[in-house]
């Protein structure tokens, strides 16, 4: 099962022949996934090791049946991606690029409304259904398939450190993605653990938050009011100092608001259990988890 | 990206949004000459993007030409301490002279992202000149808040809130929508974060002008406002911050003692806490980014070395599609480059792990293998025992 | 049951110091319907009838918990009477004013994408559900409570016949709308149908279609597909010639699209009793529903 | 509202799109002045609102001064026949002189509003010069269409679609891009429902050009165009239609022999097709709108009195809100006052019907109670026998 992708998910990739575009593409067709085509203005006809590049996001749906796309497109024309692959009805845009300006990102949230495709991210990893699926730029081998644990997070390589420990546990995955460090993007907390809520392969979350705005704190008050899997918290950021944007374009403690505290304390008032150190997540994960499985 | 309030004011005059007349200074020589063309009363304003500067003494109200010169003479030059600023302050390169105007009322007037909403935000309050946030948490029904969407754009019906909000005088009410009106357009054309009028005055002649002028900019945005970029003022930024940030690397100081480079800010996050919980103080937040090249290793090295508290280097990399042989190349090599003194602990996980724990094994440097992150918080500890 | 409005439904008036607006205001309190609030912008705090007056939507709905609201705004500003009910969360905006300008309504229209809030309207009647409440402009003493049939159209004066015909047959009414004679209107004839589909106290639908645009074949295509109750169909304009504008902004026969010959056509395809003679109407759907109910 | 091509083209060179030079002449006596002030070849066009002028001979393309003057002094003043204007012709009383353009291909290109996808369509076409409609029958694969959302604006991708799609010359695409975001402009800011420029042309300098503009206008809209709604030209309007709109009421000409009066545009059109199911041929459509005053009952019997063809009148009323008596009244009184001698049905329903019916049939007028629309109908059947 998994959620929001899968082996029958055929993947377009918006900048193919960019650098990151073709060596991604490389690295996700390596992985299994069915990349059916490309997209590069002005290049199509063109092949990228076979796949097929056209000149736009409808055509290459018409002719391939793409269904998810995959956004290497720089930041300035990121947001028009984005716009393109929701003109063109897909079901699932996956958007890596950092760096978008943010009154981008608000028009095209307030554009998407009432339409059906998902956006994940911008700046995020990506996803991954492992073994089925894979449309991002994580490290597809530290994934181990068939589920229990479904992995949501607003980081990159944290997310990375979090599988690795997962599987390291013999705890394998279902999906795993990052839903971005922007202040701004496309599917929430909420609405990852809905879908994990309603995949029944999907036996508990973690949850990888960090500092800035108030998504974990919603998430938490929807998990006490909505889920009866078990959820493992983690937030990073306690030691980051107030005003100050950690790399992340999101990731700022400001006007008191944001802080890693009160998304930890969101959490252990929600029921979530909560790690503390980063380094016994996956023996926690495997605690909390077992429970459930046995 | 901040600017100051003499910039941002230049900016709203180009927008038509009224400003005080008003002159800037940067030469303690050309105080007098300008004081001489000034009418009494004027204020003197330290030009600092520092908050607070008002409560340090950065801002004088001058009745007369003596005063002003005083005034000008002490601020400008002056080592400027607020909330904001630390304990040794900021200097005051900049001052600007600013008309005295009559006026009847003082308003409080924002508009900011709001990342829950997805929108753009209007904060208005009766108000002015006072902090909002105090405002907010004592008189909370003083407050009016209005959520624009950035499609439509700002609605009559939403003018009308803020008017039948703030009580104001029929009189005002064009000259405040108008106001706004061009605010909201600047917040767009600008790509602004924050702009915010503490205290938008309503003058004696029933009009509205920005007293003061504060303004944010998205950094993210900075490619399509060269203008904006040009006004970048960096000699109040942290010199290893800027200089971090010419070599692409987010680093931030902190002021502890074990500094640390780690590839993807969730994970150099996570990995201060770790530093923390390990019992030592982190002394820096350091991104090196997806790709982590040895030219990025070696920009690192310099840059955490240049913090003379540094007593200890934590290098954290889960390599991803990097394979950790390459990285640990990078490592030794830049490690030798820079002639590192310092021990190091380095965590690598990723593809050939075990080829390059035998590289820094090999290297004959002061380089730890932690196996995980527990083994590295232990070696943390240690390291500084 | 009935559909969209009833007995509970709490409706706020937008522009009810305007000379219609107090008019009709009376009407519907006088049918019944719980008039609880009216805006008209600089007015709040005055009555109008021992009904509050006030600002702003927002205030209203606040202070009185409308949930729906009889806009009577001029053109120029009418759109923007829309934005705000929308932007305060109503559940229902039934918009009469005639002569919006269509770019305001793609505008509006384009806005109210994934909001909750119906339009019905502009340039429409308005809604009733006979014996319980009354939104809009249509004469109440010709409706017949209790139902079993709904009645949708896009016309007034053409409903207000067709109500008549059926009350004459002893047939009462459940729900009757006027979707608005303008190109770009909120509610669309399928919404309805599908509304009325769902309802158990509907037992057939009449459906009063009239040239322009391709709302009437759509929905024909729609009854086929999804419809298991039986529905009446009226057209109006056979005899309009192509190229003008009949009154309504969007009855025109342009390019050779939207003549009443093709609707009919579509309805007859699709197994919609089609009345050809409005003079009949009511007999046929004596007949027509008389089935059913049996 | 539709405009002429030569206004049409002023809000083009407006908005900055290239259109050739021109000159507009209403008068024949300065048709030679005119003429000796332009190069050869030069293109002389009716301006008339109606379609379809250029087979009905009211475009001529001349090649030296003589034949320009000639072909002028032809069109202007003329009565032009085209499939839009009926039999009798429309009369010319607008040309536009227009330089030729040395041209290397055409295209098409419209923008109009779509009802059933709620937003704006922008419809392309190699085939320039040539009847749309006509391509999209025969070879729509050479239609190229793209949907903008209003609130959105036109987006990149969607110019390239047009740009591929029509395979244009790479050097010809910035003059292209750069026309169609100017009329979506025009388009949003004139309140158009209908910009079409076909041909456009493709010039040897390889950029575009309008040699032809049509735009119609949002009727509603007019409010906020003032400079727009000065541009309507009354001329092609028909007297009685131009005559009702003055007095508010919808009317529109129909050629049939039995008048109708209706509230409202449906039961109007429902009323008409009535007529013409009963066996004889509706005269016009006329909607007195929802109030029926009996001065606007009184407007309307002379509009439809005004048509020579009328033999008979149907008068349907749903009063709806309007009390039946007063109906009644006002029609006695209306007819009195036009000194009314044709046969009239009356049907009316609503409120007091009883006591209209006794109004009418106590009146001594011609005006016959029908008590429901089939009994209408055999009434209207039996008058034309």
């Amino acid at each position: 099962m998994a959620i929001f992708i899968d082996k029958e998910t055929r993947v377009l990739v918006q900048g193919i022949t960019g650098k990151e575009g073709q060596f991604h593409t490389r690295q996700c067709q390596d992985y299994g996934t069915r990349i059916v085509a490309g997209v590069t203005p002005g290049k199509g006809g063109q092949k990228m090791d076979g796949i097929p590049v056209f000149n736009s996001v409808e055509e290459a749906c018409a002719k391939t049946g793409a269904n998810a796309t995959m956004i290497f497109v720089p930041p300035p024309f990121a947001a028009e991606a984005i716009l393109e692959a929701v003109d063109a009805d897909m079901e699932l845009a996956v958007c890596i690029t950092e760096g978008i300006p943010v009154l981008d990102m608000l028009r095209v949230k307030s554009a998407m409304a009432g339409k059906r495709t998902r956006l994940i991210g911008p700046n995020c990893p990506g996803i991954i259904t492992p073994g089925a699926c894979k449309i991002g730029i994580m490290p597809g081998s530290i994934h181990l398939a068939g589920g229990p644990v479904g992995v949501v997070s607003r980081s990159g390589t944290l997310t990375y450190e979090v599988v690795h420990q997962l599987t390291s546990q013999g705890l394998g995955q279902t999906t795993c993605l990052g839903i971005g460090g922007d202040p701004i993007n496309g599917t929430s907390f909420i609405d990852c653990l809905l879908a994990f809520q309603d995949d029944p392969e999907t036996q508990g979350v973690v949850m990888v938050g960090e500092i800035g705005g108030s998504a974990e704190e919603e998430a938490a008050a929807w998990i006490a009011a909505h889920m009866n899997k078990p959820v493992v918290g983690f937030i990073a950021g306690l030691t980051a100092p107030p005003g100050k944007r950690m790399g992340h374009a999101g990731a700022i403690v400001s006007g008191g608001r944001g802080t890693a505290a009160a998304k930890l304390a969101a959490m252990r008032e929600n029921d979530i259990h909560v790690c503390e150190n980063l380094g016994n997540l996956g023996s926690l994960c495997k605690d909390v988890f077992s429970a459930v499985l046995s | 990206m901040k600017i100051h309030e003499y910039q941002a004011k230049e900016l709203f005059r180009q927008a038509g949004i009224p400003v005080p007349d008003g002159q800037v200074c940067y030469d303690r020589e050309k105080i007098p000459s300008l004081i001489a063309n000034l009418n009494m009363p004027v204020a003197i304003k330290a030009q600092v993007l520092a908050g607070g500067r008002g409560k340090g003494g950065g801002v004088i109200l001058a009745h007369t030409t003596k005063e002003a010169q005083a005034a000008a003479e002490k601020i400008l030059g002056m080592q400027l301490v607020t909330l904001q600023t630390g304990e040794e302050g900021t200097a005051v390169k900049t001052i600007l002279f600013e008309q005295g105007i009559q006026l009847k009322k003082e308003l409080y007037l924002s508009m900011l992202i709001d990342r829950e909403q997805a929108d753009i935000v209007i904060i208005a309050s009766r108000d002015g000149g006072m902090d909002i946030e105090t405002v907010a948490s004592k008189t909370p029904e003083r407050i009016i808040t209005v959520h624009v969407n950035p499609l439509l754009g700002l609605q009559s019906y939403q003018l009308r809130k803020l008017i039948f909000g703030l009580e104001l005088d029929p009189a005002v009410t064009k000259s405040f929508a108008t106001l706004v009106k061009k605010l909201f357009t600047l917040f767009l054309n600008s790509d602004c974060s924050l702009v915010e009028i503490n205290p938008l005055a309503i003058t004696v002649e029933d009009t509205v002008m920005a007293l003061d002028a504060k303004m944010e900019i998205d950094s993210n945005s900075l490619f399509r406002h060269p203008d904006i970029t040009a006004m970048h003022d960096s000699s109040e930024d942290d010199a290893l911050e800027a200089a971090a940030a010419a070599h692409g690397l987010n680093y931030i100081r902190l002021g502890g003692t074990i500094g640390s480079m780690v590839n993807g800010a969730g994970l150099a996050m996570a990995t201060m806490d770790l530093i923390k919980q390990a019992g030592v103080e982190p002394a820096n937040f350091l991104d090196v980014g997806g790709g982590a090249s040895a030219e990025m290793v070696e920009n690192g090295f310099r840059i955490i070395l240049s913090d003379p508290n540094v007593r200890g280097i934590f290098i954290n990399i889960f390599g991803g599609i990097l394979r950790c042989d390459i990285l640990a190349q990078g490592v030794v090599t830049a490690a030798r480059k820079v002639g590192l003194s310092l021990p190091v602990v380095v965590r690598m996980e990723g593809t050939n792990m075990e080829e390059g724990r035998e590289i820094l094994a090999q290297s004959g440097l002061d380089l730890t293998n932690a196996t995980d992150l527990n083994h590295a918080a232990s070696l943390l500890t240690e390291m500084v025992q």
